[in-house]
């Protein structure tokens, strides 16, 4: 299955200058511009070449590079990440793609009991630079498996870096930073902002495992990763007209997570909202929770909240509006963590 | 290169070079020693049953395609071009065999019973599933490529052990064939002489990606290396596929085990409404598939045999009409699903956190003003 | 790979009274009088027949049963537990054994994409009642692969149960509750004490879902499942001497979570301390300090505390020990909820 | 039965019935015109050469076994009977050329000039990995059966991207055919016409399950399924497995693609020192296979052409006992791992949390009575 490409991301011109760009047209630069810039990066993929990708992230890299780095794979996931590892040993550095988000528990065992251990498993001798790149996340109506939020399988995983990205500035600064890391990097790409447009400046650089705080605010910390980051900023905004001044932290890296900065803010703040789409039970959440509470528990003035997705399967896409984290949802948890009415007094 | 004279002691079955195949592209009946036997009970009713299914089945996906274009689907994955593939089987099995799918199957689920509302909803998005497995012996749609040929074998080895002799059968594409749990079902299969059918339907493409990706020999030689027989047959005939079928399921269901059948068709339209099938594969080619048209292949066998082929064509239209007509209704009163069941059905026993969940919902929707409640809530724009 | 068998477990006697024995061989008494309770329970996996198991679980098995219903299935173990889901379709309820820990990431797709997504997927209409049972844990001296702990994967995983068993009893019960259940459970097995033995009574009956308060206390509250029961009701012995007063909570179902006895004895005890083998990051010690504060964060006098494996792959066996979670390492922990001198502070 | 008279236009290859041998059981020469090319350049001291090899790693074998039982190392897979088939691919194919294996393959480490510190310590628990496989040109030893197959097809793939000429040899066990990654193995290989040898030991056994439950068929017959040649020979004929090593060697390194060794040979041992093999099979079986020993054959093949096998025995001992006691003293000498280091090496990057984790580790361990600090943390019985 694949959603509808937008016609509007074409591969994007070689420059180090701003330009505005899609989230999908900076990740295809990126890509671009690792290939052009060391000639062990290879991509690895399910129609990734010829066809450029369901999404078109990889477009027109086939026809530059050649099919020898840019690999449409057969149809098996466990064999791109494998096949990729084995490129590792022979120093590349494969940038692989698994086309949507559920379809990467086949390859399960060589992403948590291969790529993530054979740098420990040899003490230190072999590394695996490889990038796993993911669509993640829900909101665009499709067919089971297409929507899910595996992160925290990865971020449970000793060994595995595990970064999102929220904007094609980031996208484009990460991607570029995770191919170049000599550690395995998973990228989770939040394909419902695939068509959001923002500045690129290809010189700037990210470093992969901090958080960054997007707006400052008083009243409470706002903690959101990939497609809820514009969600938290917009329920931010929403806020202040409540009178409720957010900071929004945009945690970016799963994996180490960037506890310094949550806690910094909670300890200002006081206070604690986190959201993704993923089910809390066993998530993200609960580990920024959990660590937040060590870090900062005599700063903490009201129980930390969180807002996810509910712990069920993902639902049809005719419910899934009511299983995402939205603005008002958000809104209601800051509600409760300030002690002002909210749905469960209401109720 | 090494070669040994000695055959391998086991059934090794694959007509590798030439598809099998009773029709020619022309209509004309071609002898085949093997099939023929199978065929003995081919009449004028039985033939022009066959085509009014083809031809419904393609109109009921033709309209399908019209309503994702038209915004009532959220997706749809066309069949057009493999309509003799999936009749010639479906006709040939008892409506007891189990089928273990993927998603391109419709004409297998029409010949089951499987309602236009019950087809459709999965693609509108109303619901995950569309129908009662057990109802239809039709297992729902696989998305995870591959994963149903366990079920099947599993399911096989089930019939088997409560010395029942309904069989099952694991639908799969070219794709499949390079999945993992594809060859280990095989070998499964293989080892306990399970009651399965392995159903290959050959469309030449994995989303874009040509079948040479995946086998770069013909796909009914792998299963023959796991010691399971092994039929490739040209999938765009009809009859030539209903008999395999018999052929095959007469030889699992007396007990020999498993057996494949690879059916070479091709996909003429896009893979999904969503692909644009234009990035990877040239005119020419499709021109050369839709010459191959199964439905028009066996309307010249008919012509040849007299049949009265302006009546039979008006016929498929009638019908059609009313399947389609019936597609379309569905499609516009299938019912939304309620919020609060995104909670049911997790586990079939109680989940406190789920109840707990679900409270905190309910009270969240009742809080918000009733526009927001009764429709969606305020949702992240998506820049 | 394999560890040494006991030999002294034998097939237990068929029986109702209460009776002496290890773990092991309760957890096999279950298996033969499930197998003789209800005609559709079959057993599937690797070396489990004609062997009985690596660890002799299902010792003695499929004499009885025969190879129709105790199967020594293939090396795959994505296999076994797809070709169970589809022995399920048809009304059978098949115990699957994963042989180690290490080994179920090949399985990982169809557990968490198929297994526990089919009832939800077919509304309801399609039942999944597989036991999948899984030697878990550390402490060994094993080999990698042999001496992980999974469970916060198949915790976080929405449509699962997932159970612990910390004794014979226990064990007994639990596997008979576990077979009985229309839902998929995943019965994760301590693997380092199924040579510990108990009193076993072959008619007591357990629910799935509830954690066990093993001893009172007052001062602080211990979590603990699995291996680890065992080590935090020795290390509430030790505290004892020191005069600290622990409540010990085996939480034995890790999913769904029984969050109102963790809640009711820590608003009692007012401190929380977690522990398990497996890394704390992402974890079901995230998730159950995220919890208690969720559901009692006035009663909460300190900071919870976790003690858990580190965030590395499961090390060598000649450091194991110091990998694992042990008595000092918790005393330490409670330590610090107390505010009594503990090792941060020494250092 | 359906069958077609013409082969597939590919190279099949697979000496089915009768496995290919050049040393009968007997010791005589036996002729292969496909393999007596491949051994022109034999003499004495080759042949002495590989005799030596299987005596002394089954010498090392055999101690590590004992070291075992002496309670020296936790778990040892003993490769008793393997030993002309790993002597014959090693001495086969120039040092170069990569291994990606699993756990028994000790042979092949010898052969390679693994130390026997470097092969021991991760079955004294030491360390996850015993070398490293850069130098030796060997990855460390694979537990998760199945796994490495498609490492060494990536290895392969980008060898040949760099346009070199070496290979790589995926070696693994009877069981391993189950897994889907082998199989997936397989089909990138043939898609990709990788430099890489499959190279499979069918050791009759996978744990206790014989090897007809991995596969009905010869294994050989598997890859020609995945258009993989394919080839069987007696796994305990050295100087087959050596020629039918060079050949596939020869064949992949011209650019033809992958290739495929089953050698057909028996673990004379337990599946590990934690197995008791009594359990799944009898004692007439293993004594057939005792008599089909490898080592033995050869020597017979020696007397045959007037080697002084005395002599050569005696040789044999005393570099036997060379290795040995470098074994023995390797094991005992092989650093205790120091109790931080389990925190180096996770990434190679810095991690704050290990960091972190790493601090309050130590920070614990000085807290600690210098007695238990030195040794082991208090431990829970158990019971
Ligand atoms: C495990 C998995 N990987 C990737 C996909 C994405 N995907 C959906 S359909 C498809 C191609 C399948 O090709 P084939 O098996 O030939 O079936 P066809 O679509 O041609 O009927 C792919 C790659 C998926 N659904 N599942
Ligand atoms: C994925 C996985 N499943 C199960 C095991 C447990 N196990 C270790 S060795 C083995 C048998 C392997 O047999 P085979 O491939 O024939 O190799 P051999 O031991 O005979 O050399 C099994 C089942 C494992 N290591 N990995
Ligand atoms: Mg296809
Ligand atoms: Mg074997």
């Amino acid at each position: 299955m694949t959603t509808t490409p937008n016609p509007a991301v074409t591969t994007a011109q070689a420059t180090t200058q701003t330009t505005t760009m899609t989230m999908a047209a900076a990740l295809n630069a990126a890509l671009r511009d690792a290939l052009e810039a060391d000639p062990d990066v290879l991509l690895i993929g399910e129609d990734i070449g010829t066809l450029g990708g369901v999404f078109r992230i990889t477009d027109g890299l086939k026809d530059r590079f050649g099919a020898d780095r840019v690999i449409d794979s057969p149809l098996a996931e466990s064999g791109i990440i494998g096949t990729s590892v084995g490129m590792a040993y022979r120093g590349m550095r494969p940038v692989c793609e698994i086309q949507f988000d559920g379809f990467v528990y086949p390859a399960f065992d060589q992403i948590v009991a291969q790529v993530a251990r054979l740098h420990y498993r040899t003490g230190g001798t072999v590394q695996m630079p490889l990038t796993i790149r993911i669509p993640f996340g829900g909101g665009i109506g499709a067919v089971e498996h297409h929507s899910e939020s595996p992160e925290a399988y990865f971020a449970h995983t000793p060994g595995l870096r595990v970064v999102t990205v929220a904007d094609p500035q980031d996208a484009y600064s990460t991607m570029r930073a995770a191919i170049e890391c000599s550690d395995p990097v998973m990228v989770f790409e939040p394909k419902r902002r695939y068509w959001s447009k923002g500045e690129v400046d290809t010189t700037v650089t990210a470093d992969l495992s901090s958080a960054r705080v997007l707006r400052t605010g008083t009243d409470a910390t706002l903690v959101a990763y990939g497609p809820l980051v514009v969600t938290a900023l917009e329920a931010a905004v929403a806020a202040e007209d409540d009178g409720i001044s957010l900071e929004v932290i945009d945690l970016r890296s799963l994996s180490p997570l960037d506890r310094q900065t949550v806690a910094a803010s909670v300890r200002r703040t006081g206070r604690l909202v986190v959201t993704h789409e993923a089910p809390g039970n066993v998530s993200l959440s609960s580990e920024v929770i959990a660590s937040a509470v060590e870090d900062c528990f005599d700063h903490l003035e009201a129980a930390p909240e969180r807002v996810t997705g509910f712990d069920t399967p993902y639902p049809p896409a005719a419910v899934e509006d009511h299983y995402l984290p939205g603005i008002d949802r958000i809104l209601d948890a800051v509600d409760r963590t300030l002690g002002r009415r909210n749905s469960r007094e209401a109720a | 290169m090494l070669t040994t004279t000695s055959a391998p002691d086991h059934d090794l079955v694959a007509g590798l070079v030439q598809p099998l195949y009773v029709l020619a592209e022309d209509g004309t009946r071609h002898p085949d020693p093997t099939l023929d036997p199978l065929l003995r009970d081919v009449d004028e009713e039985l033939l022009t049953g066959l085509f009014l299914d083809m031809a419904v089945i393609r109109a009921l996906d033709d309209e399908a395609v019209a309503l994702q274009r038209q915004g009532e689907l959220g997706l749809w994955p066309p069949l057009r071009g493999q309509e003799a593939a999936q009749i010639g089987l479906a006709r040939a099995l008892p409506s007891t065999d189990f089928f273990f799918t993927s998603y391109r199957e419709n004409g297998l689920a029409w010949c089951r019973g499987v309602s236009p509302g019950e087809m459709l909803s999965v693609w509108r998005g109303t619901t995950l599933s569309g129908w009662d497995p057990f109802a239809h012996h039709m297992a729902t749609p696989q998305v995870i490529i591959g994963a149903q040929a366990h079920h099947a074998v599993g399911y096989a080895m089930a019939t088997k052990a409560q010395g029942k002799d309904d069989i099952a059968v694991a639908c799969f594409g070219d794709g499949a064939l390079s999945q993992g749990d594809l060859n280990e079902a095989m070998v499964f299969a293989a080892s306990f002489r399970a009651p399965v059918l392995f159903f290959c339907q050959n469309n030449q493409y994995a989303i874009s990606e040509p079948v040479a990706l995946q086998a770069t020999v013909p796909i009914a030689l792998r299963p023959t290396g796991f010691g399971i027989p092994s039929l490739r047959v040209d999938g765009n005939d009809v009859l030539a596929m209903r008999a395999v079928s018999l052929f095959a399921a007469r030889h699992i269901r007396s007990g020999k085990g498993p057996m494949f059948i690879e059916a070479v068709t091709y996909r003429l339209g896009p893979h999904t409404t969503s692909d644009d099938p234009t990035r990877y594969r040239d005119e020419e080619e499709l021109e050369s598939w839709r010459r191959r048209c199964p439905i028009a292949r066996l309307e010249r066998h008919l012509e040849q045999l007299g049949t009265d082929v302006e009546q039979l064509r008006a016929e498929a239209k009638r019908r059609s009409l009313e399947a389609t007509t019936a597609l379309r209704e569905a499609v516009t009163t299938l019912p939304e699903p309620a919020p609060e069941s995104l909670f049911e059905n997790v586990l079939s026993t109680e989940h406190p956190g789920l109840v707990r969940q679900r409270e905190q919902f309910r009270a969240f929707r009742n809080s918000l003003a009733p526009e927001q409640a009764d429709g969606q809530q305020t949702e992240g724009s998506s820049a």
